[in-house]
């Protein structure tokens, strides 16, 4: 018979590394026609940072997300940038390039401010112009300014700029610190089927509230949600590496290392948990670890609420599943707790 | 067949391509198609703010029309292919290498053993990784050499031919059995347990002497590979100047280039490292893997050679995550207020550190969870074992640690009677919390989260 | 050496590889047709998916000499200069790719499965990219983009 | 791959012919799902492939005096579309439908599945439960058998090396049997077979079994019987806890090994779960069915 159980699980999980520094640098540079080009030293792996950095450095320069190329990945051409690793990007990295855009915007307002006639600090970026704050009918085209700071000023808007997390060491003794700058938060909650004859799990579902600071761009921060889950269920339910008694791998392949495919994906539902943290860039945070931190958890929770069985060691294959079933009747546990629905099992 | 054959007839056939009356037969190049067609922007996101929008992936159009260039997709003229010949054994010393018959195969270019890297060990912060074993094997996916050739089947045939002679040593594999005093060095004479971490925060005796209740109970997490469906991939390439490029598939070019250059012996400024699109991450693509094994055999070669990982070679030779043994230890009140909390983990760090110092510091940071517990002891150890090496991946231990706290925490729920929302939102951090380390923490928001799934899901409703 | 001559995304082309050489290695090598991908050679993971007679196959399984006189439809062949396929286009407008590796196999998947359902059912289109392994997305973005694109065939198939 | 030559057969004769002159160091390529995997990880290559794949009359599913010819080359696919089978033998198409995923079954065909002969094989627990016989081609001519005497353990059939397997046969009586088939994998997508069970049967008026067969895959070196359980059932009245003793039976029948995967005492425990549900469900898909296939 089929037992559905539901179970939760939160976490906390820091942005960038410990303590170690874990500086990104980022250049900006602004082109005659108001476009920007941003140089980056992290790596698109994925996750769609540079799609994030360009929102952020468009954010700072008052254009559009196009407006802005991202070039990256280059040793030769790019500055120093931790990498992608640590959930650090939108955080660090792109700190880094909102500073670096502040810089060539600095550099904009200056050479805009005698153009419109009030001083410097007077003056905003938005949808592409430069123009004074609350007298927004009082504006230039960026393009118009960025081509008389290169072409007549002859001050390129050109910035650098660089972020390293502020932490503070941890004590050999007691661990007492700062080894981080800032945390984000999540709880994810699992709906699950078990079958106690065979153990087999079916998560049907997962509800996810996610904290990243604010979402640069929420379609990615679902993306990374939902494929964070797809590694917390292989974590929870499916994958081991196995070793001989030799110490060699014998499942080192996609047939015998199961991992989720579409077929063994629940229904995810992503919230995004309203957010500002005021160290990030334009209160961002990050996302990409945390979001498979919480899932195995909430799994096995749920199995515990579906069947009354603990799964000590990951993963919860079925085989596991049904031995923790026994062993709960075993010790004399008579009725199988936490089963408010049964529900019909497929041969019944 | 035999391989010089067919080489030959590769070249034969290529003569051939030049027929005109053969033009069919020329490799076809189809032109990439010129999108986008349309210059126009849509106008929604001509606006800014550009913070918060559903912005599209400048890269998701070439993703899908397949136009993204993975390492595996570049070719270089004159490239050749390396292959790596892995140990197969956990634990020996290399007495013998014998290449010679591989050096001879025709097609093959180029073989490599550990003795010509300049500077054989690279690692994030141990530098205890050797590029291709020398000496001895640490685990079973070590190289101990490799091959450059004009195919990948000659590559993959030529690695058959390298003679190996191993004195085997006995193996450790279990991480609790390597921390014992009289088991086996992984790296002699290190100890096997090769980083450590400690935190402690109030008093732990008198907050379990306070408790109502203790909850103690052991957890335990599986070894687990990333799994990019890009494998591993690179290529190296030399200029007149003495200049070397490396494209590969590496989330952290940085270090990257730091360590190629290091095992090289080169000054950095000659070193150039390109990631392109990294085709999945998830923490194991950031270090050097092969990347100074094909530097150094396009420097023998006068070539660019390419190697990819197999899918194999993906779970043996690449990082893994780290299995930990977890024992928690809780004090409760009647009311399920966490009075105090112990930790002990202990994570099996395979072969070498890689990224497991870190690993073993987010763990530890993390473990007694997102609560507001007074008294707190958190102890952490990562063991040397001689099997294949766990690194970062996604979440650090994090994972591990949060499947454990919050297992125990239902425990602790259901033997007290709460609803498991209602105890972590008893014990939840708040704004101005203080974490483990004794730091202030802000823009916390873990309630937020606990009530907001927990009204989308429907907890309260779905309590009978 | 196999002489294979066969309609490749549209023209008809021919190739002479090696007779082991699978069809994978001959689209890749012989026609610089690096969309599909190889991930694991045998057949699991799906990134090397095209279509020979508008069926869906592993390229990595395949040997070059068996497409010979069929149509083989890889992902370049999918978009016209004109029009982008309306599954890429439901992929990038939902960011259904992250790292994209999977993305030429999973989209050639998804193209087999409308030409044969235009009105598929969510497991049903589980079901059809279960040979398609994915690490980064969850599936989840492109079931999503499949559904719409669907949308989009069946209005152009009433219009 | 390791070098190799290809010889192409134009159908069935000409592939005998072919291997009569091939063997023993030819290898025959069908749905090349197993055997392109193996030659990658093969130390040594074949000599030749014979590639089968253009033999159409190797292909195709249609009903004969006999009774359901399903040729060897038929793929998973072919099976799944056939309009034949979806309406007499559901069952089949529900074994087709778990093996490996869309591109695996477009290529993989019945015949390699059986030949290939792993012990998990996903095709063969619902035609051994259907008692389904197979064509053998050889030098001398064709010959005729039962799919259980076809398999002789792991890898391991009755084939010659110049011998080629032409198609399989659901006799008659057999076909509109209430069959079901139950496997269980370590996830949805893609699994191989932990334990795969097929049961067929047939209900007489005073709702007895009739002709029971159970075959369980996965669980002994080939894909066997459960010949006490089927003893058991076999005129029994059709009770929940008759099906529950015939899969208690069943499991004790199963020689299951412990690997990797599983351990034999959890198999054995997914017989006896399998068993009954697949009998079950057997049960649920007979109405008014008697012996003899008509309706």
């Amino acid at each position: 018979m089929k037992r559905r159980g539901r179970g939760i699980a939160c976490m906390w999980y820091p942005i960038g590394f410990t303590v170690a520094a874990n500086p990104s640098a980022a250049t900006v540079k602004v082109n005659e026609d108001g476009t920007a080009t941003l140089l980056t030293g992290t790596v698109e792996t994925g996750q769609g940072s540079l799609t994030v950095l360009a929102q952020i450095a468009a954010e700072e320069l008052g254009v559009a997300t196009e407006d802005v190329h991202v070039v990256s990945a280059d040793t030769d051409v790019t500055p120093m940038d931790t990498g992608a690793i640590a959930s650090r990007t939108t955080y660090v990295t792109g700190n880094a390039t909102r500073l670096a855009a502040e810089k060539a915007k600095a550099i904009l307002f200056n050479v805009a401010a005698p153009m419109l006639g009030v001083r410097p600090d007077q003056l905003e970026a938005r949808d592409r112009k430069i123009q004074v704050k609350r007298f927004p009918q009082r504006q230039l085209p960026i393009s118009q300014v960025a081509h008389h700071a290169l072409f007549v000023k002859g001050d390129p808007p050109i910035g650098s700029a660089s972020f390293n997390p502020p932490t503070v060491a941890m004590d050999p003794e007691t661990g007492q610190g700062l080894p981080f700058a800032t945390y984000v938060y999540a709880t994810q909650i699992a709906e699950v089927d078990v079958d106690d004859e065979t153990g087999e799990v079916e998560v049907l579902r997962i509800v996810a509230s996610h904290d990243c600071g604010t979402a640069i761009n929420p379609m990615l921060v679902e993306g990374q949600i939902e494929g964070g889950i797809s590694m917390g269920i292989g974590l929870a339910l499916q994958e081991e590496i196995l070793f001989d008694d030799k110490g060699r791998q014998i499942n080192p392949n996609l047939t015998n290392y199961i991992m989720p495919t579409s077929l063994d994906m629940p229904e995810i539902e992503v919230d995004i948990v309203p957010s500002y943290d005021p160290t990030g860039p334009f209160g961002a945070k990050g996302v990409g670890e945390p979001t498979s931190v919480p899932t195995a958890a909430a799994i096995l929770n749920a199995i515990h609420d579906a069947v009354g069985a603990r799964v000590h060691s990951l993963p919860a294959t079925a085989e596991k599943v049904l031995a923790a079933i026994k062993e709960s009747r075993v010790q004399g546990t008579k009725q199988l707790p936490g089963t408010r629905r049964a529900i019909a099992g497929p041969a019944a | 067949m035999n391989d010089k054959l067919r080489v030959t007839e590769k070249e034969l056939t290529q003569e051939a391509l030049r027929d005109p009356t053969e033009a069919l037969r020329v490799p076809v190049v189809t032109p990439p198609v010129p999108y986008p067609i349309e210059t126009l922007v849509p106008e929604v996101r001509q606006q800014t703010p550009a913070v918060g929008q559903r912005a599209t992936r400048p890269d998701g159009r070439l993703h899908g029309l397949g136009q993204t260039r993975y390492i595996d997709d570049l070719t270089f003229p004159g490239m050749l292919h390396a292959k790596i010949k892995r140990a197969g054994i956990a634990s020996a010393l290399i007495k013998r290498i014998d290449t010679s018959e591989a050096e001879a195969m025709p097609g093959v270019m180029a073989v490599l053993t550990g003795r010509e890297i300049p500077v054989n060990s690279f690692g994030p912060s141990l530098q205890d990784q050797p590029v291709l074993c020398d000496e001895r094997v640490f685990h079973a996916g070590d190289g101990v050499a490799a091959v450059a050739a004009v195919t990948e089947q000659i590559a993959l045939e030529a690695l058959e031919k390298i003679k190996v002679e191993y004195e085997p040593l006995p193996a450790v594999l279990d991480p609790l059995e390597a921390m014992k005093d009289d088991a086996p060095k992984v790296h002699p004479p290190a100890s096997n347990i090769y980083s450590h971490k400690i935190i402690k925060k109030g008093d732990l005796e008198k907050g379990f002497a306070e408790s109502d209740h203790i909850f103690e109970a052991r957890f335990s997490t599986q070894m687990v590979e990333h799994v990019p469906l890009e494998p591993h991939a690179s290529i190296g390439m030399w200029d007149s100047n003495g200049r070397l490029t490396v494209y590969s598939s590496l989330g952290r070019i940085t270090l990257g280039r730091t360590d190629i250059a290091r095992t090289l012996r080169l000054p950095i400024n000659r070193v150039h490292v390109v990631a392109t699109i990294v085709g999945g991450n998830f923490g194991g693509k950031n270090e050097i893997t092969q990347e100074p094994v094909v530097a150094l055999l396009a420097k023998k070669t006068g070539r660019p050679v390419k190697a990819v990982y197999s899918r194999g070679e993906e779970f043996t030779s690449s990082t893994t995550r780290h299995p930990i043994i977890m024992d928690y230890k809780t004090g409760v009140s009647r009311d399920g207020r966490i009075l105090a909390r112990q930790v002990k983990l202990y994570l099996d760090g395979g072969a070498y550190c890689s990224w497991s110092e870190t690993t073993l510091g987010k763990a530890c940071i993390l473990s007694p969870g997102p609560y507001n517990i007074e008294n707190v002891e958190a102890e952490a150890f990562v063991i040397y074992t001689n099997k294949t090496v766990t690194g970062a991946m996604r979440g650090f231990g994090a994972p591990q640690v949060c499947f454990a706290y919050e297992s125990h925490m239902d425990d602790i729920a259901k033997a007290l009677g709460i609803d498991p929302l209602e105890i972590r939102l008893r014990n939840a951090f708040s704004e101005g919390s203080i974490s483990p380390t004794g730091q202030v923490l802000h823009s916390v928001v873990v309630r937020e989260s606990l009530e907001r799934a927990a009204e989308r899901y429907g907890w309260q409703e779905s309590q009978s | 050496m196999t002489e294979v001559k066969m309609k490749l995304n549209g023209e008809t082309r021919s190739a002479s590889v090696p007779p082991e050489t699978t069809l994978l290695k001959m689209l890749r090598e012989s026609f610089n047709l690096t969309g599909a991908k190889l991930g694991c050679d045998v057949g699991d993971c799906g990134a090397c998916t095209v279509l020979v007679d508008g069926m869906s196959v592993n390229a990595c399984l395949m040997l070059a000499n068996q497409v010979d006189g069929r149509e083989v439809l890889t992902i370049e062949g999918l978009a016209t200069v004109e029009y982008l396929h309306p599954v890429q286009e439901a992929f990038e407008t939902f960011a259904s790719l992250q790292c994209g590796f999977c993305g030429p196999g999973v989209i050639m998947s998804a193209k087999a499965l409308l030409d044969e359902n235009p009105d598929p059912t969510i497991p049903e289109i589980r079901d059809a990219l279960s040979g398609n392994l994915c690490r980064c997305t969850g599936y989840t973005k492109m079931i999503e983009a499949i559904q719409d694109a669907a949308r989009i065939l069946r209005a152009k198939e009433h219009a | 791959m390791r070098g190799f030559k290809v010889v192409e057969a134009r159908d069935a004769n000409h592939a005998v012919a072919l291997l009569a002159e091939l063997a023993p160091s030819v290898k025959v390529l069908a749905g090349g799902t197993d055997l392109l995997v193996d030659f990658k990880h093969a130390p040594h290559a074949p000599e030749v492939v014979l590639d089968i794949t253009r033999a159409e009359d190797l292909k195709g599913v249609s009903m004969t005096d006999a009774g359901l010819r399903i040729g060897a080359l038929a793929t998973h696919t072919d099976i799944m579309r056939s309009p034949l089978v979806r309406e007499s033998l559901p069952a089949l198409v529900d074994a087709a439908h778990t093996i490996g995923a869309v591109q695996t079954r477009n290529l993989g065909t019945l015949g390699g599945n059986l030949v290939t002969c792993v012990p998990s094989m996903d095709s063969g627990p619902t035609l051994v439960a259907l008692e389904a016989r197979v064509t053998v081609a050889g030098p001398g001519g064709r010959r005729e058998l039962p799919l259980t005497e076809f398999f002789v353990g792991p890898r391991k059939t009755v084939l010659k090396p110049d011998e080629l397997l032409v198609d399989i046969i659901i006799p008659k009586k057999n076909v509109g049997k209430p069959t079901d088939f139950l496997k269980f994998g370590l996830r949805k997508g893609q699994a191989l077979a932990l334990v795969n069970v097929a049961s067929s049967l047939w209900v007489d008026p005073k709702k007895t079994f009739v002709e029971p067969r159970i075959a369980l895959g996965a669980v002994a070196p080939t894909v066997i019987r459960a010949p006490e359980a089927e003893a058991y059932l076999e005129g029994k009245k059709i009770t929940p806890e008759a099906m529950s003793e015939a899969g208690r039976i069943a499991a004790g029948e199963a020689r299951p090994i412990s690997d990797f995967r599983a351990s034999a005492q959890y198999r054995r425990d997914l017989i006896a779960v399998l068993t009954r549900r697949t009998l079950e469900n057997a049960c649920a898909r007979v109405q008014d069915v008697r012996p003899g296939g008509s309706k």
